[in-house]
């Protein structure tokens, strides 16, 4: 180490630019598709789409039924899914049972439904801890579940995808689907975080 | 193979750092990475995960996710073929010395792409395998050098089948591009039986290939409750 | 603990790198550092191990063997109480400032802790446990999140005891002030019963709490041909 | 990272002097014994011991079996031992088998008969390795053995030392000890090397 510069962005910055180069000139990728993908996932794919997933079933016993029971489909009922959640596993929260996602390995979350995941669910120490300590992580992260509560932790070692359907907070019994879907926020159905009442 | 990046159970990283209200992407650069992931590169996400863990263990410790992403892109870029090493250097040079990158637009290619990634895929799960629902299966102790998604955590544990995800391409083979279909299956395992204490259950999805049959009865850990 | 200075059978690390004719020390700072390990501060060996796995796995890998030697003296002396963390920290900045180390000497306790380095010891083997040479054992998969001797790549490998060591102080205890002692046995292991392939054999010093006794036949991972 | 400078040498020197300070001011330590100490693992505890204990095992059957039977009593026979040597173990090279030692753990290394350990033995690259693909290292290390040689790996987990006692080379029948113990090196006996023929 001494003192020697570790490679700062601007070493990145040109690697960057210098990959997208040689893309674009073998046209192997055009400048408006990197474009227009970086809009799709910073605008147009995010938790949002798993919130109404999640009001669906909160809403409707049938859907939620088929979405326990094959994910990937009940979710394309909807018109979701694709890159990064080719096949999606549903997995219901329920009183005594908490569930909670990560990839151990690296970073796999269900895009279609969660958009990209945050910087917290990639680094090494939510990584290396869940699966080893879930209770005192979560309870870290704001979630303080009762002892009684048994957790199942999903590590996503394959191309199955892991939603985490919420529990539906108490007092929401005259909401709709749309005010539900403003409720359910992206943690919960990772898994770290539950759903409170509006 | 059981490289740093293979981190369940792994102490020693501090805690989990939330940023609130935390943007998609941090810098302009990480977007541009995120982007030429799409170009037509030969080499499926199998290589790039195992891309990065050959980065290095103090390299991949070191950088950040979307760096982690410019290695495998780069990798598969030349090793493919497509994109020789030089060149890439050289526009690095050209780049570092003021060079624009060049834009090329095609507006239905750009369409195309972005209806892709959100067009859901219906695969057909194939035949299942020899373990079926409830079977205890203990996984191998093979730590192959190469790519596997089979962790170093549950390396020799005893677990149980919860659920079949048909037969699937099996990663350890297609990172290095051999097309080689396995059984999937969802594996249940005590916190207990992995830690040797926990309260907790972690399930993996786990190729065949990674699991062994395990007499149900008593073991070294006690007797199963799996069932 | 499970941290990143459990190395054995990771990988990522490149090349075994040997410098030519390469001297002791590299550094003075290297010279006192190793000579300040021999002040009469409390806590022995296994605390000083411990206070470098706790250092955090990105710091563990890093920085250098002596630079660990020193976060463990510093570590060793404040959470003993001998020296306050403030005054280490005022110290600091007084010698970036330029104050000068004090010097104090006695030549006859200089003489005293060469000669002490030197003098073999005979040390009593205490009675043995309950395992006997040539028997099998699982080693558990108990992974406690403080010191440990037990290396990861063992957990749950079956090997065959070989040497009897003794009662010997067990150093998950002994790293937190606790003084439990523990028979201690020479294990071998095949490669292949670790890593599922290799030839050789890898022989590990363990204390009886690692150990589970192991049924003598058939196991998952074949005939067992140990004895 | 980015633009923020690596901890260097000289952050790292004012915090050992700042530890030397305190520990001398308090008395835990005499400045004189600092440097007696470096003094004596820099210049007289070093493999010239553990040479004289191999030349003395290849020149005396008794001593050979005596040291092979409890390497700690037969060690302190040439007054050898003390610190990181408590209880030293030696373990013999034959045709067909080969010892290598390891500490995946930390780097101990028998220090009373070897001195303090070189920078490869203490690196991540060693350790890690040498207990999976010991035949790779070794080759790497320049040492090609057979393939029917068996490979033992010691790997020091507790406070047992081990010294390996080279094969002794043949063409040195009409050398004396000392003769002998000026061709063995470091390297052989912690199993990376064999002693080549003078």
């Amino acid at each position: 180490m001494g003192e020697h510069h570790t490679e700062g962005p601007s070493d990145v910055e040109a690697r960057v630019a210098a990959l997208e180069t040689v893309l674009v000139e073998r046209g192997l990728i055009t400048t408006d598709t990197i474009e227009a993908i970086v809009q799709a996932y910073e605008h147009d794919i995010g938790p949002h789409l798993g919130a109404a997933v999640v009001a669906r079933a909160w809403t409707d016993p049938d859907y939620r039924e088929r979405l326990l029971a094959d994910g990937t489909a009940a979710i394309a009922e909807l018109g979701l899914g694709g890159a990064q959640g080719e096949v999606i596993v549903t997995k219901a929260n329920e009183p005594g049972v908490h569930n909670v996602v990560v990839c151990t390995l690296c970073s796999c979350y269900p895009w279609p439904v969660l958009g990209l995941p945050p910087t917290w669910y990639k680094d090494a120490a939510y990584r290396s801890r869940v699966v080893r300590e879930p209770r005192a992580v979560l309870s870290e992260m704001g979630l303080d579940l009762a002892d009684d509560v048994e957790i199942r932790v999903w590590d996503s070692t394959a191309e199955v995808r892991y939603l985490i359907l919420p529990e539906r907070p108490e007092g929401t019994e005259e909401l709709d689907a749309e005010a539900l879907a403003a409720l359910v926020h992206r943690d919960a159905m990772v898994g770290v975080a539950v759903v409170a009442a509006p | 193979m059981d490289g740093v990046h293979d981190l369940g159970g792994v102490e020693g990283f501090g805690a989990v750092v939330v940023e609130a209200d935390e943007p998609v992407f941090h810098h302009d650069w990480e977007r541009r990475v995120f982007g030429c992931n799409f170009a037509a590169i030969p080499g499926g996400v199998d290589a790039f995960r195992h891309a990065i863990e050959r980065m290095g263990a103090r390299a991949y410790l070191s950088t950040s996710y979307y760096e982690h992403w410019l290695v495998a892109i780069e990798t598969r870029a030349v090793a493919s073929g497509i994109v020789p090493a030089a060149d890439l250097e050289a526009a690095r040079v050209a780049v570092a010395a003021g060079a624009p990158v060049p834009r090329r637009d095609d507006p239905d290619r750009a369409a195309a792409m972005v209806a892709a990634v959100q067009t859901p895929s219906r695969p057909v799960a194939g035949a299942t395998g020899r373990f079926g629902i409830g079977d205890l299966v203990r996984v191998s102790r093979r730590s192959p050098s190469g790519h596997t998604r089979c962790p170093r955590y549950v390396r020799g544990a005893v677990g149980v089948v919860d659920a079949l995800h048909g037969t699937v391409r099996l990663p350890d083979a297609s990172a290095g591009g051999r097309e080689v279909d396995a059984p999937l299956y969802g594996v249940r395992f005590r916190a207990r039986d992995l830690w040797g204490t926990g309260a907790h259950q972690v399930h993996l999805d786990l190729w065949e290939p990674y699991l062994e049959p395990e007499p149900t009865g008593v073991t070294s850990m006690g007797e199963h409750e799996h069932g």
